[in-house]
């Protein structure tokens, strides 16, 4: 295949839009595989994500807190 | 021996003298606790303990302390400001503080630094060591500033309203700590509104002579109260 | 923090689970396609030869530029006046995309400009609003990085996504007036009777590969935006749970090697 | 101290660089400004690709001027206002490679994404490869120039609200001469004749001497402003 006297700008572009796209979907990627870690970490040091309720120590919290919550 | 000699000490404080002739020493192993009622100075005379403002006349020094260092740079000051940046983490912040505050271990004190964790530990927040300070509560913000005092080993401890903000259970835990930094020979020099039970200390009552004379610049110095507990 | 307000994102992320593989594979085929028919059955154009391949990149790029910002504008009315949920969340998720394709047709636009008209940038209408959305893009995404909350930067950005909306038509039409006082049109021309449909149907498949791609890029960037805000919750929790029970024994919290007895008063 | 120099002084540059980088520091504001510095000039002058080519050289040097004072206003005033700054002082450590330190942090942060953003504003500009190279070049020299006068205007309003404004009124005359020796040593490249050794050796020469200036400079007024 010919690609003409302008073949760099042509591959040049396609270079560079292939490297953008690629970063896009390595910043999705690796954004969603750290998220997920912090998750697992933050679950499995027993924080539970729905409301305090269930949280272990929020019959303690209730009588004692008193300091604010920002 | 470790002493702090304040001598004639006397701050202005935009244009205004705060007070004048003050003169006090402080041994290892003590505490004194400045009283004395609102805008009478007690802030004022820690900040230029901790070199932050400088007397307009006298002087402040400290026997047996590190050759070539202020009394300043043997001081830990604890004051209104936590110093605590919110996007970094407690312990990243713990751990700045622990590495850029040059440790002053003079003879007669036997400090010795914490480690960053045990420290938040120590303190209650342990379990916020990896989260970034800005989810932390005042009271747990309040307790991180405290955790560098502990990091990086400084025989003065300057502490300006150092309960404010906390809950009657960090208090006593406060209490304690403070208690075992005299016990090391450290010292501390805290202004407060709520009696400390501290021992031994000795407080420092300010007292406007007369109110009138307020603004006395070169009248008669503010009478000064001693106190010895 | 209700549960109510993770009822909706919850359903989106089971939902989006469902559907991104097949969204995947549909956007690695249609640019399989779209890529060979590009390289290897579109034929020259008889003035601008074989540089009218990147055409087959920019033109979907220049389009899925506008369509984001168009979807973010949507989100921002849905974060403001429908208080949507998801409204926000797709709006920041959609703008690092929006400005990569931005960034995509600025770049390729340059490159084919440069054999094209001897230059790589020329101030005329359409390359000066591309790069004006392209700041616009960037301030949004600068916005979002300065506020900690996410509800409160949702919503200042969503009000300057909105103005940025009417902005642009602006913009676009002032800086054409502008521009034919000062040059002669040099603009690239796709109208369509120059074009053929040997040429149309690999541009279309292009930009159907691209349109899938965003798709995929911004449900895939959703989910992690819910992700972090979980993170978030979960964080706060962290730092005021098990507050009381955490605390020291306050006996002997520093246990020195030199312990000495506490002195008396004096 | 470890084999290491400075550790703590490495410390605190990581610290600020985190610090920047993180939600909230808005390290990539400064170049998102000098872009949009050098997309407005051309509305004003219109788009005569002649003569931005050849006043492109000041444009972008005039555009790193501005990003560069607009970021500094942060950068002792957050240090003051939670309370960091007066530990600073007590620390212990020469005041003066503290605020070199900072300094530097913010270069890294701010200055150096407007040299690596320089070449790709130069193509708007219609610049030549060589006027690029050069203006890329007098930038990377001159823009550690800038933070460090302007670190004594920042140093200088630290304790005022809404100093922004006022310390680049106040930088501005300082910052002037390193802005005519870097826009003559760029424009070099374009104006066949004009040395180029001359101007940029003065140029270096600058920065060098704000590197002791700034930093001395700043550390008085921050002494003073702890009152």
């Amino acid at each position: 295949m010919d690609l003409g006297p302008y073949s760099g700008f042509i591959l040049a572009s396609y270079a560079i839009s292939t490297l953008i796209v690629l970063a896009l979907v390595a910043w999705v990627v690796l954004d969603r595989r750290q998220l997920e870690r912090t998750l697992h970490d933050l679950a499995s040091k027993g924080v539970t994500r729905r409301g305090p309720a269930t949280a272990p120590a929020a019959a303690k919290l209730s009588s004692t807190a008193t300091d604010t919550q920002e | 021996m470790l002493k702090l000699l304040a001598e004639n000490i006397a701050i202005d404080r935009g244009g205004r003298r705060v007070f004048s002739g003050l003169s006090f020493d402080l041994d290892a192993g003590h505490a004194l606790i400045v009283t004395g009622q609102n805008g009478i100075g007690k802030s004022s005379l820690l900040r230029t303990l901790a070199g932050l403002v400088p007397p307009t006349e006298g002087t402040l020094r400290l026997q047996g302390g590190e050759t070539e260092r202020s009394p300043a740079e043997h001081a830990h000051y604890f004051g209104h400001q936590s110093a605590v940046k919110p996007a970094l983490t407690a312990l990243e912040n713990l751990e700045f503080w622990r590495d850029f505050l040059q440790p002053a271990r003079p003879q007669a004190f036997s400090g010795f630094p914490v480690a960053t964790d045990a420290a938040l530990e120590m303190l209650g927040i342990g379990h916020t060591a990896r989260l970034p300070a800005a989810y932390l509560s005042a009271g747990q913000t309040r307790r991180l500033a405290l955790a560098r005092l502990f990091v990086c080993p400084r025989p003065i401890w300057l502490m300006d309203e150092p309960t404010s903000a906390l809950d009657t259970a960090s208090e006593a835990l406060l209490l304690t700590l403070m208690q075992d930094h005299l016990t090391h020979g450290g010292m501390i020099l805290t202004a407060t509104h709520t009696p400390l039970a501290l021992r031994p200390s000795r407080t420092l009552h300010l007292e406007a002579a007369d109110p009138a004379d307020m603004p006395s610049a070169d009248g008669e110095p503010d009478s000064l109260e001693e106190i010895y507990g | 923090m209700a549960i109510l307000d993770y009822a909706n994102p919850t359903r989106f992320l089971r939902l989006t689970q469902i559907v991104l593989p097949w969204l995947t594979a549909a956007c690695l085929a249609a640019f399989a396609v779209g890529l060979y028919m590009t390289f290897f059955v579109s034929p020259e154009d008889y003035q601008q030869g074989q540089t009218v391949k990147i055409m087959y990149i920019h033109v979907p790029a220049a389009w899925l530029c506008m369509m984001t910002y168009s979807i973010m504008a949507i989100s921002s009315l849905g974060t403001l006046v429908w208080k949507h949920p998801l409204a926000d969340v797709s709006a920041k998720a959609a703008a690092p995309i929006g400005a990569a394709f931005t960034l995509i047709a600025l770049i390729t636009g340059s490159l084919w400009g440069r054999p094209m008209w001897g230059t790589y940038w020329e101030w005329d209408a359409r390359m000066t609003s591309v790069l004006v959305l392209l700041i616009m893009y960037l301030g949004l995404i600068a916005l979002w990085r300065t506020m900690e909350d996410p509800i409160r930067a949702g919503k200042a950005a969503a009000v300057l996504t909105l103005v940025g909306a009417i902005n642009l038509p602006i913009i676009k039409f002032s800086v054409e007036w502008w521009n034919t006082l000062h040059q002669p049109a040099s603009v690239m021309r796709m109208d369509g009777p120059t074009i053929d449909t040997s040429m149309l149907v690999p541009l279309f498949v292009m930009a159907g590969a691209a349109t899938l791609l965003f798709f995929v890029l911004h449900l895939q960037a959703m989910r992690n935006e819910i992700l972090r805000r979980r993170v978030r919750a979960m964080r706060l929790k962290a730092a005021a749970g098990s507050r009381a029970a955490r605390m020291a024994p306050p006996s002997s919290p520093l246990s020195s090697p030199m312990s000495g007895t506490p002195g008396a008063a004096e | 101290m470890s084999e290491r120099p400075l550790p703590w002084a490495m410390t605190l540059l990581r610290r600020e660089l985190r610090l920047s980088m993180r939600v909230g520091g808005g390290a990539q504001v400064g170049v998102l400004f000098f872009l949009a510095v050098v997309t407005v000039i051309p509305f004003g002058l219109g788009p005569d690709m002649n003569l931005l080519a050849r006043i492109g050289p000041a444009i972008l040097w005039i555009g790193a001027l501005l990003a560069t004072l607009l970021g500094l206003d942060r950068l002792f005033q957050a240090d003051r206002d939670d309370g960091t700054l007066d530990l600073m002082l007590m620390a212990g450590r020469p005041l003066e490679l503290v605020v070199l330190t900072k300094c530097l942090a913010h270069w890294l942060a701010t200055g150096l994404p407007l040299v690596v953003a320089a070449p790709v504003l130069g193509i708007f500009l219609n610049l030549q490869p060589l006027a690029m190279g050069a203006v890329t070049l007098t930038l990377l020299v001159g823009t550690p120039a800038l933070t460090l006068i302007g670190a004594i205007g920042a140093a200088l309003t630290v304790s005022l609200r809404r100093g922004g404004l006022l310390l680049a009124v106040l930088v501005v005359p300082l910052a002037i001469p390193v802005l005519i020796f870097g826009v003559s040593a760029a424009n070099a490249a374009l104006v066949v004749g004009t040395p180029f050794r001359a101007p940029f050796a003065i140029l270096c020469a600058l920065s060098l001497l704000a590197a002791v200036i700034g930093p001395v400079a700043s550390a008085m007024a921050l002494r003073f402003s702890s009152d």
